[in-house]
C-alpha cells in the first residue's frame, strides 16, 4: 500500500542554521501553506518520524546529535536538507566551526535550495522525498523477504 | 539620526575590580565584555550603560594572562567569560558558574584566538 | 442477558467510526484554525502507515504492554456494547490503561516515565467522576447492566444534569484534549515530548491509535447513555458534546497538573455528588 | 471439638519448646514439623465444619477461665514492669485502668459464672482460621530464613530468636483462641496476648526507636483493652448471670443490651485495626522485622480487630453509632490511601494501604447491611493473601539490594526477575481488575449505594479506589522499567523463601479464580445465618472475570512473538548521545545518567498534614460516638 | 534515597525550532536545578570578517539571525557608517525604521505564536502566525525576501518603496491591527492563559538588573532599557516610549511584546507620515579604521554590533552581542523552582534566539 505517501511526519532539527528556514519550515505548518492537507505532520520525536528535515549545516557539537537522531528514526526514512547551508555549509561554510553540509554524516535524499528556503520549495521538496520514502519501503520489504525465505528450511542455504 | 557619545578607558589590569564596582554602585548595568586579539595582546573591553550613557573599559592583557572575574559583581557576567574562554582561551579566575570549556565546544579549540587568514587576496579557497 | 452480536458489531465497526471521528475532528480542528486540514482518511492513512514501519523498541517487553492495553481496551469495550456490568466495564478500562502506562514505564526513558505519572494523575482525576457517573444511573435504573440502562425509558439526563456536567468535563480529559492533555497527543509535545508514547515507534503506535479509537467509541457510548431513552435525541447529543469537545480544545490553553486534579476533583465530583445527593433523598418522590 | 482446642493449645506448646531450643537446625525443623501440623490441623477443620454452619462447643477443662484469668495478671505485671522502667507511664496508666476493670469484673461478677459454651465455630471463624492457620504458619517458615539474613546484615542486633519464635507461635495460638471463643472473657484474654505479641516484636531491635514504636502500639491497643473491658463490665453489669457474656447469645439477645458493648468493643477493634487516630502505631510498627510485619500487622493480628467488628456488625445496622464507625474506617481509607501517594519506603506503603484497606473493612462492617458484610469478608480474605506476599517480597528485596525504598527497586525486573513477577501480581493483586481487592471494593461500591448514608460511602470508595491506583502503578512502573545495567542477585534467596512465596503467589490467583466458591461455601452461608439473605456476584461477571484472568495469564505467552526480528534502540533523549548503560551526554560535558523517580506530592498527599486532619476528623467521630453512647447507658 | 529526576530539555525538543540545551533535576514536576549548556549551533561566524570584505560582510551579519536579519545588518552598518564618518540620507533612515519595525512585528507574532503553542493553545499558535504571514508579504513586497531580506547595505540601503506602495502599506496596517486587536485580547484576558502565565518566571527589577536582561525580558520586570531610545536611525524624529511592566512574570513579558506589537504599528505609521524624499544611499570610499560599538533595539532587546576596522578592506574585530545571550542568566534565575510544565512557557518567555546567541 501507499500509506507512507499519505502520511509523512516530519522531524525537524536545526542543526546550525541561522533560524531562517527554520521558521520556513514552521510556517509551512501554518494557516497559509498548512502541510497537513497532505498529511505532515511535525512530530518532534524521531521514533514517530519518516522524514528528516534538517536545517543548517554541521558543526562538532551537533555532529552527534544528528546522526543520534537519524539512528533513532525507523525505517523507511528519508532525509531532507533544506537550505543551502544544510547543503554545502552555504554563506558559513568558512566559518571556523562548520565543516560543511549534513550529507557528510547521513545520506541526504532531497536537497531544498535557497536562503533562506521559501515554503513553498520546501513543501516540494518533502514531496519529492515521498517518492523516495516509497522507494525505500519497497526495498525494506524485499530485505525482509529474503531474510525470511533464508530462514525457512527449504530457503536455501544462510 | 544622532550617533551617541562613547567613552572608551584603557585601565590598568589591577584596578579592574574597582571600576566595575564603581559603575555597580552607580547603577550602571553590564551591556557587553568582549575580547580582541590585537597583535600579540588580547583587548578586553567592557561596556556599561546608564540612562543611555554608554561607557567603556579596557584593559590590554598578554595572550597568556588570566583575569579576574567579574561575575561576583554582575552574576550574569559568567556567560560572557566561559564564551570569552571558550572562544579565545583567555583564563578567568572565579567564575560563578564555571562550565569549563564546555559552553561553547568548537572544533578547533579557542578558535578565535589565531586568525588563521587575513588580508587581501583570494579567499574562497580553503 | 449479553448480547455477543454487539459485543462482535463494536470489534468491527468501533475503530471504522472512531477513525471517522479522528478524522472529522482533526478537519474542523483545522478549519476552526483557518487552515484546510488533513482528508477525513487521515487517520486511516496514519495508521496504515505505522504498521509498515519498522518497529524500534527500548526493551522488548514493551510489546507486550501494548498487546495487553489493546486488548483489554477492546475486551472492556466489547464488554460495553454487550450490555455488561458497566462498573465492571471501568474497572477493565482501568486495567487496560494501567497497561499503557507499565509500557511507557518499561522503557526507562525520562519523557515517557514522566508521561507515564502525568497520566496515572489523569487517571486518577477522571476515574472518581466516571464512578459516579455509573452510580448515579445506577440510582435511576437500579441497575449497573448497560443494557438495562441503554433499555430504561426514564431520561437519565434530566435526573442526572450535574453528573453528565461532571462527566463532560472527564471526558475532555480522557478524550486527551486540551486544556487536559497532560501526558500524550499532539499538544503536550512542548513539555514531554510524546509523553507516554514517545517510545514507541511503528506498529505499537499504530495499536495505540487504534485502542484510542476504540476508547473514543467507548465513550461516546456512554455520553449515549445519559440520552438512551430516545435514540435520535442521543446521537444529536453525542454529536453536539464531541463538537463542544472540539471547541473547548481550541480556545483553552493546557493547564497544568494541579489544576487539572483539583478541576477535576471539584468541580466534576461536586457537581456529581451534589446531583446524586439530590437524587439519594428525592429518589421515593420522583422514581 | 478436638480441632479447636488442638489449634490453640499445639501452637503454645511449639512456642514454648521453641523458647528453650538454641540450635538452629533443630529450630528449622520444629518451626517447620509445627507450621506443617497447624495448616494440616486448620484444613482439617475446615473440611470437619464448612458445612456445618455455626456450633457451639463447652470446654470440659473448668479452671481454664482461671488460668486465663491468672496468666492476664502475669501480662500486666509484665506491662507495669517494663512500663515503669522505661518511664513509659501512659502504658502503665492504661494497664493499671484495665487490670483494676478485670479484677473487679473477674472479683465481683465471674466468680459464680460459667458460661456454658465457651468455644464455637462458624463459617467466619473459620476463614479466618484459615488465614491465620495457612498464611500465619507460611510466613513462619519464611522467618526462619530471613531472621537468619536479618542477624547476618545487623551483628550490632542481638540475636534474640528464641524469644522471636516464641512469640510467633503464641501469637498463632492467642489468634486461634480469639476468632474460636464465644466467651468474651476469653476473647479479651487472647486479645491482650496479641497486644503483649506485638509489642515484643514491634522492639524486638530493642534499638531506641523500636522501644518507642513499640510502646506507642502498646498504648494505643490498651486504649483499646480499657474499653474492651468497660465492655465486658457493661455486660455483667446489665445481667450479672453473665449470659450475655457469650457472643453468639449476645448478638441473638435483641440488639437493644447489644449495642453498647458492641461499640466499646468497636472501639477496642478501631485501636487494635490502627484506624485513624490510631494510626500512627501501625506505621510505627514497620520498624519491626519484616515477617512481624506480614504476620502480625498486615495479615492476622490487625484483622482481629477488623474481625470483633465483623461479627458485631449486625448490631450497628443502622444505628448512629454504626455509621460513626464506618465513616472513621471511611475517612480513614481515603486519607491513608492519599498517604500513601507520599511514602517512597515500601513498607510505609505497604503499611498505609493497610491502614487504608482495614478502614474500608469497618466501614462496610460499621454501616453494616448484609451485602457489606459480605463485602467486608471477601477484603479480608484478598488482602491477607496479597499483602503477606507483598511484605515477604519487600523483605526479600530488602535483603538482597539493602534497601526498601521504592526509588532503589528501579529495574527489578532485570536484577530479581522472578521476586519482580511476584511482586508485581502481588501488587496487581492489590488494584486491579479482576483481582480479588477490586471485586470486593466493587461489590461494596455496589452495596453501599443502597445502604443508608451510603452515598458518602460511594465517593469516598470512588475517590479513594482511583487514589490507589496511583500509588500502586507508580510502584509497579517502577519494578517493572528495564534497566540494562542491572545485574542479577537474586539466586542467593533460599528454597524455603521460594516455597513460601511461591505459594503465596498461586494463592493471589487462585483464590481469585476460585472466589465464587469460597463466597458460595463460606461467605454466603454465614451471611446468610447472620442476615436471612446474603449477596453473590452475578453469573456473567463472574464468568467475565474469569475470562479476564485466563487472559492475562495467556497475555505474557505474546512476549514469545517478539522473540526477534525487534529491534533495540536506546531511549531518546532530546537527541543527545545515549548509551545502552542509561547514560548521556549532559550539559557542561558531563557524562549523566538517567536518573528517574516517581512523583510524591509532598505538597498534597504529606504524611504530616493528611494525618493531622485525619485524626482530628476521627478523634471527633469518636467523640460524638462517645456522646451518643452516653446517652444510651444513662 | 533522591526522589530526583534527570531530564534531558533539547538539544532536540519540539518546542524550540532551535538547539538548546538544558539539563532539569526535577523533584516531582519541580524543577530543582537547571544546567543549560549552548554551542549546538555555533558557527563562528564572526571569523568571516577575515574573509570578508566589510561592504560584504552585511550578508553574514544578516545570516547571524534569520528573524530579525535586517536589523543585523542595519546595526552592522550602523556601526561602519560610524567608524567612517559616512551621513547616510534620511529617506534610508526612515526606510531602515519601517523595516526594522516591519521586522519587530514578525518577530512577536512569530514569538507569539511559538509562546501559544508552548502553552498548548495549538489554535493561537495559528492564529498569531497567519497574521505573520501579512508582515511578511509586505517584507516580500518591498525588499524581495520573505525571511533575510538583503535591503541594507554600507552607507544606505538598496531599495526604496515608492510612495504609492508606502500609502497603501499604511491603509493596509488598519486591517492588521484590528486582527491583532482580536488576537491581543486573547492573549492579555483569557483565564486559561492567564493560568499558565501570571506568577510564573518571576524575575524581579534587582535580578534583571544585576544579570543584565534586556529588552522586553527587562522590560516586562520594570527596567525600561530600550535601545530605540539612544535616537539611531529615525528613532530620534519619531514619539514613542518604551512599553514597561512591573509585574517580571510571563504575563508581563507577553503583555510587553503584545503592546509593542501596536507601538510598532504606530511607529510605522509615524515614518511613513514623515518620511522625507531624495537619496537612498551615499557612495563609499575607503576603508574603515577605528572601532564603535553600534548598538540598536531587536525585537528580542539590545543588540551590540562592535566594529573595529584597522584601514584595509577587512576588518579586525566584528564582535555580535545578542540580546539572547544576556538574557540567558536572567532565564537560569527564572527556571530555578518552576514546574516542568512551565520550562518552555519560561524559555520561550526571554524568546531566544539561539540562532543569533551562538553566531
Amino acid at each position: 500500500m501507499t500509506y507512507l505517501k499519505k502520511s509523512p511526519w516530519l522531524l525537524h532539527y536545526d542543526a546550525s542554521s541561522c533560524n531562517g528556514c527554520d521558521i520556513e519550515v514552521l510556517a509551512c505548518l501554518t494557516p497559509l501553506y498548512d502541510v497537513e492537507r497532505f498529511g505532515i505532520i511535525n512530530t518532534g520525536n524521531p521514533k514517530h518520524a519518516d522524514v528528516f528535515v534538517v536545517t543548517g549545516g554541521v558543526n562538532e557539537q551537533n555532529r552527534e546529535v544528528i546522526r543520534n537522531i537519524y539512528e533513532q528514526m525507523p525505517e523507511p526514512k528519508v532525509v531532507v536538507a533544506v537550505g543551502i547551508c544544510a547543503a554545502s555549509g552555504g554563506v558559513f561554510r568558512e566559518c571556523s566551526n562548520i565543516s560543511g553540509g549534513i550529507d557528510q554524516l547521513i545520506p541526504v535524499d532531497v536537497y531544498v535550495p535557497g536562503c533562506a528556503a521559501r515554503p513553498e520549495s520546501i513543501i516540494d521538496g518533502i514531496v519529492k522525498s515521498l517518492e523516495i520514502l516509497e522507494e525505500k519501503r519497497i526495498q525494506m520489504k524485499e530485505r525482509a523477504k529474503q531474510k525470511e525465505q533464508g530462514r525457512s528450511p527449504g530457503g536455501g542455504e544462510r | 539620526m544622532k550617533p551617541e557619545n562613547q567613552e572608551l578607558r584603557v585601565i590598568d589590569t589591577a584596578h579592574l575590580i574597582g571600576e566595575v564596582e564603581d559603575y555597580r554602585n552607580k547603577g550602571y548595568r553590564l551591556v557587553n565584555m568582549s575580547c580582541t586579539r590585537a597583535g600579540e595582546e588580547f583587548e578586553i573591553s567592557y561596556s556599561f550603560e546608564l540612562d543611555l550613557r554608554f561607557e567603556n573599559i579596557r584593559i590590554i592583557i598578554p595572550l597568556d594572562a588570566d583575569i579576574s572575574s567579574i561575575s561576583g559583581i554582575y552574576w550574569g557576567a559568567f556567560i560572557y567569560e566561559n564564551e570569552m574562554h571558550d572562544l579565545f582561551g583567555v583564563h578567568v579566575r572565579g567564575m560563578n558558574i564555571d562550565f569549563k570549556g564546555n559552553l561553547i565546544r568548537t572544533t578547533v579549540p579557542y578558535s578565535f584566538r589565531n586568525p588563521s587568514f587575513r588580508g587581501e587576496g583570494p579567499c574562497q579557497d580553503r | 442477558m449479553i448480547s455477543l452480536t454487539n459485543a462482535i458489531l463494536f470489534l468491527l465497526l468501533a475503530p471504522i467510526i472512531g477513525g471517522l471521528v479522528s478524522g472529522i475532528d482533526r478537519k474542523l480542528t483545522a478549519r476552526m484554525q483557518g487552515r484546510v486540514g488533513p482528508p477525513i482518511l487521515q487517520p486511516f492513512y496514519d495508521v496504515g502507515k505505522l504498521l509498515e514501519k519498522e518497529n524500534l523498541v527500548v526493551t522488548t517487553s514493551q510489546n507486550f504492554y501494548i498487546l495487553s492495553y489493546i486488548v483489554f481496551i477492546v475486551v472492556s469495550g466489547a464488554l460495553f456494547f454487550a450490555g455488561g456490568d458497566l462498573l465492571l466495564v471501568i474497572f477493565a478500562f482501568t486495567l487496560a490503561h494501567i497497561f499503557l502506562v507499565l509500557g511507557a514505564y518499561a522503557s526507562n526513558s525520562p519523557y515517557s516515565f514522566v508521561g507515564a505519572e502525568r497520566e496515572l494523575i489523569q487517571i486518577i482525576a477522571y476515574e472518581p467522576m466516571i464512578i459516579l457517573s455509573a452510580v448515579g444511573m445506577f440510582m435511576v435504573t437500579k441497575s449497573f447492566f448497560v443494557n438495562e440502562i441503554a433499555a430504561s425509558e426514564l431520561p437519565l439526563i434530566l435526573y442526572l444534569p450535574g453528573v453528565f456536567i461532571g462527566f463532560l468535563m472527564v471526558f475532555t480529559i480522557k478524550l486527551r484534549k486540551s486544556p487536559f492533555d497532560l501526558s500524550t497527543s499532539h499538544h503536550a509535545h512542548q513539555e514531554l515530548v510524546k509523553g507516554v508514547t514517545t517510545e514507541f515507534t511503528g506498529p505499537n503506535l499504530a495499536k495505540i491509535e487504534i485502542a484510542h479509537w476504540y476508547e473514543n467509541v467507548f465513550l461516546l457510548g456512554f455520553v449515549y447513555l445519559f440520552f438512551a431513552f430516545n435514540p435520535a435525541i442521543a446521537i444529536v447529543a453525542i454529536i453536539v458534546a464531541y463538537l463542544l469537545e472540539i471547541l473547548i480544545d481550541n480556545t483553552f490553553s493546557r493547564v497544568k497538573w494541579q489544576l487539572t486534579l483539583k478541576s477535576a476533583w471539584i468541580v466534576a465530583g461536586m457537581m456529581g455528588l451534589v446531583n446524586l445527593g439530590v437524587l439519594y433523598y428525592l429518589a421515593g418522590v420522583l422514581i | 471439638m478436638i480441632e479447636l482446642p488442638f489449634l490453640i493449645i499445639f501452637p503454645a506448646i511449639a512456642a514454648v519448646l521453641l523458647l528453650f531450643i538454641a540450635n538452629e537446625t533443630l529450630r528449622n525443623a520444629v518451626v517447620k514439623i509445627a507450621a506443617l501440623l497447624i495448616g494440616a490441623g486448620t484444613i482439617y477443620a475446615f473440611f470437619t465444619y464448612f458445612q456445618s454452619g455455626l456450633q457451639l462447643f463447652s470446654v470440659p477443662f473448668e479452671p481454664a477461665s482461671q488460668i486465663m484469668f491468672v496468666l492476664e495478671l502475669f501480662i500486666a505485671l509484665y506491662i507495669l514492669y517494663v512500663g515503669i522502667q522505661c518511664r513509659r507511664y501512659l502504658a502503665v496508666l492504661l494497664i493499671i485502668i484495665q487490670s483494676a476493670l478485670l479484677i473487679y469484673v473477674e472479683s465481683v461478677f465471674v466468680m459464680g459464672i460459667h458460661p456454658e459454651f465457651n468455644l464455637f465455630i462458624d463459617q467466619f471463624s473459620l476463614i479466618m482460621a484459615m488465614i491465620i492457620g495457612i498464611i500465619g504458619t507460611l510466613i513462619c517458615v519464611y522467618a526462619l530464613r530471613y531472621m537468619q539474613t536479618y542477624h547476618a546484615h545487623h551483628p550490632e542486633i542481638k540475636d534474640r530468636r528464641r524469644l522471636f519464635f516464641f512469640m510467633f507461635f503464641v501469637f498463632l495460638s492467642g489468634m486461634f483462641g480469639l476468632v474460636f471463643s464465644n466467651n468474651l472473657l476469653w476473647v479479651f484474654f487472647f486479645w491482650e496476648i496479641t497486644t503483649l505479641c506485638s509489642f515484643i516484636l514491634i522492639g524486638y531491635s530493642q534499638t531506641k526507636e523500636a522501644t518507642n514504636n513499640a510502646f506507642l502500639a502498646l498504648e494505643m491497643n490498651l486504649l483499646g483493652g480499657v474499653a474492651f473491658a468497660g465492655a465486658l463490665l457493661y455486660l455483667l453489669y446489665v445481667d450479672p448471670s453473665g449470659q450475655f457474656l457469650g457472643i453468639e447469645q449476645l448478638l441473638t439477645s435483641g440488639y437493644a443490651i447489644a449495642l453498647v458493648p458492641a461499640v466499646l468493643i468497636g472501639f477496642a477493634g478501631i485501636t487494635k485495626a490502627a484506624l485513624m487516630p490510631f494510626s500512627s502505631w501501625l506505621v510505627g510498627a514497620m520498624v519491626a522485622p519484616t515477617p512481624v510485619s506480614a504476620l502480625l500487622h498486615s495479615s492476622t493480628m490487625v484483622k482481629a480487630g477488623v474481625y470483633v467488628i465483623v461479627r458485631f456488625a449486625p448490631v450497628y445496622t443502622g444505628t448512629m453509632e454504626g455509621l460513626i464507625i464506618g465513616l472513621v474506617g471511611g475517612f480513614t481509607f481515603l486519607l491513608a490511601s492519599a498517604i500513601a501517594i507520599s511514602q517512597s519506603n515500601a513498607k510505609k506503603v505497604l503499611a498505609y494501604s493497610t491502614i487504608a484497606n482495614l478502614g474500608l473493612i469497618v466501614a462496610c462492617a460499621g454501616v453494616g447491611t448484609y451485602k457489606l458484610v459480605w463485602a467486608a469478608i471477601l477484603l479480608i480474605i484478598f488482602h491477607a493473601i496479597a499483602k503477606s506476599l507483598l511484605f515477604l517480597c519487600v523483605g526479600t528485596v530488602e535483603h538482597r539490594i539493602g534497601s526498601k525504598d521504592i526509588e532503589d527497586m528501579s529495574g527489578l525486573i532485570v536484577r530479581m526477575p522472578k521476586i519482580a513477577v511476584m511482586m508485581f501480581i502481588g501488587i496487581a493483586g492489590m488494584f486491579l481488575a479482576p483481582f480479588g481487592m477490586l471485586i470486593s471494593k466493587w461489590a461494596a461500591i455496589e452495596a453501599f449505594i443502597e445502604a443508608q448514608f451510603g452515598l458518602i460511602f460511594v465517593a469516598i470508595l470512588a475517590f479513594g479506589g482511583s487514589i490507589t491506583v496511583m500509588f500502586w502503578s507508580k510502584w509497579m512502573g517502577k519494578i517493572i522499567s528495564v534497566i540494562p545495567s542491572g545485574e542479577k542477585v537474586e539466586d542467593t534467596v533460599k528454597k524455603e523463601k521460594w516455597f513460601v512465596l511461591y505459594l503465596l503467589t498461586a494463592l493471589t490467583v487462585i483464590v481469585c479464580l476460585i472466589f465464587p466458591l469460597i463466597s458460595s461455601t463460606l461467605i454466603e452461608p454465614f451471611v446468610m445465618s447472620v442476615y436471612g439473605q446474603t449477596a453473590r456476584l452475578s453469573q456473567d461477571n463472574i464468568v467475565i472475570m474469569a475470562m479476564m484472568i485466563f487472559l492475562l495469564m495467556l497475555m505474557p505467552f505474546s512476549l514469545l512473538l517478539y522473540r526477534d526480528g525487534v529491534k533495540h534502540v536506546p531511549a531518546y533523549m532530546g537527541g543527545r548521545p545515549t548509551t545502552t548503560d542509561m547514560r548521556f551526554q549532559g550539559s557542561m560535558g558531563i557524562t549523566r545518567e538517567t536518573a528517574l523517580s516517581n512523583y510524591y506530592f509532598e505538597d498534597y498527599f504529606g504524611e504530616k498534614r493528611l494525618l493531622m486532619a485525619g485524626t482530628a476528623l476521627c478523634f471527633g467521630l469518636i467523640l460524638l460516638a462517645g456522646v451518643l453512647l452516653t446517652g444510651v447507658i444513662l | 534515597m533522591s526522589r530526583q529526576i534527570v531530564m534531558p530539555f533539547g538539544p532536540q525538543h519540539p518546542v524550540l525550532p532551535e538547539p538548546i540545551h538544558l539539563d532539569l533535576v526535577l523533584e516531582d514536576e519541580t524543577v530543582v536545578d537547571v544546567i543549560p549548556s549552548i554551542g549546538y549551533i555555533h558557527r563562528g561566524l564572526e571569523t568571516l570578517v577575515e574573509k570578508r570584505q566589510f561592504p560584504e560582510y552585511v550578508y553574514i551579519a544578516e545570516r547571524t539571525c534569520g528573524i530579525c536579519s535586517f536589523i543585523h545588518g542595519m546595526t552592522y552598518c550602523q556601526g561602519i557608517e560610524r567608524v567612517m564618518g559616512l551621513e547616510v540620507p534620511e529617506r534610508a533612515h526612515y526606510l531602515r525604521t519601517i523595516w526594522s519595525e516591519y521586522s519587530r512585528l514578525h518577530s512577536h507574532l512569530l514569538w507569539l505564536g511559538l509562546f501559544a503553542d508552548s502553552m498548548g493553545f495549538e489554535n493561537l499558535f495559528m492564529n498569531a502566525w497567519k497574521h505573520r504571514e501579512f508582515v511578511l508579504d509586505v517584507m516580500e513586497e518591498t525588499t524581495g525576501g520573505r525571511v533575510i531580506q538583503g535591503s541594507c547595505k554600507v552607507g544606505g540601503v538598496r531599495r526604496d518603496i515608492d510612495q504609492d506602495t508606502l500609502k497603501r502599506m499604511n491603509a493596509d496596517l488598519k486591517g492588521f491591527e484590528k486582527g491583532l486587536k482580536e488576537m491581543a485580547n486573547v492573549f492579555l484576558n483569557d483565564d486559561s492563559v492567564a493560568s499558565r502565565l501570571r506568577g510564573v518566571g518571576v524575575l524581579s527589577r534587582n535580578d534583571a538588573y544585576v544579570c543584565g536582561a534586556v529588552g522586553p525580558t527587562g522590560r516586562g520586570s520594570g527596567v525600561p532599557i530600550d535601545a530605540r531610545m539612544t535616537g539611531y536611525a529615525a528613532y530620534g524624529e519619531l514619539g514613542f516610549s518604551p512599553v514597561v511592566e512591573q509585574d517580571g512574570d510571563c504575563y508581563a513579558r507577553c503583555a510587553v511584546r503584545v503592546n509593542e506589537l501596536f507601538s510598532s504599528i504606530e511607529i510605522i505609521r509615524q515614518s511613513i507620515d514623515r518620511i522625507p524624499g531624495g537619496e537612498i544611499e551615499v557612495k563609499v570610499k575607503g576603508n574603515p579604521e577605528g572601532e564603535y560599538f553600534s548598538r540598536s533595539e531587536q525585537p528580542r532587546g539590545e543588540l551590540v554590533h562592535y566594529v573595529k576596522g584597522n584601514g584595509t578592506k577587512y576588518l579586525a574585530r566584528s564582535r555580535i552581542r545578542t540580546p539572547t545571550l544576556t538574557n540567558i542568566p536572567p532565564l537560569v534565575k527564572m527556571l530555578q523552582g518552576c514546574e516542568l510544565a512551565d520550562v518552555p512557557v519560561i524559555v520561550l518567555s526571554i524568546d531566544p534566539c539561539i540562532g543569533c546567541m551562538e553566531r
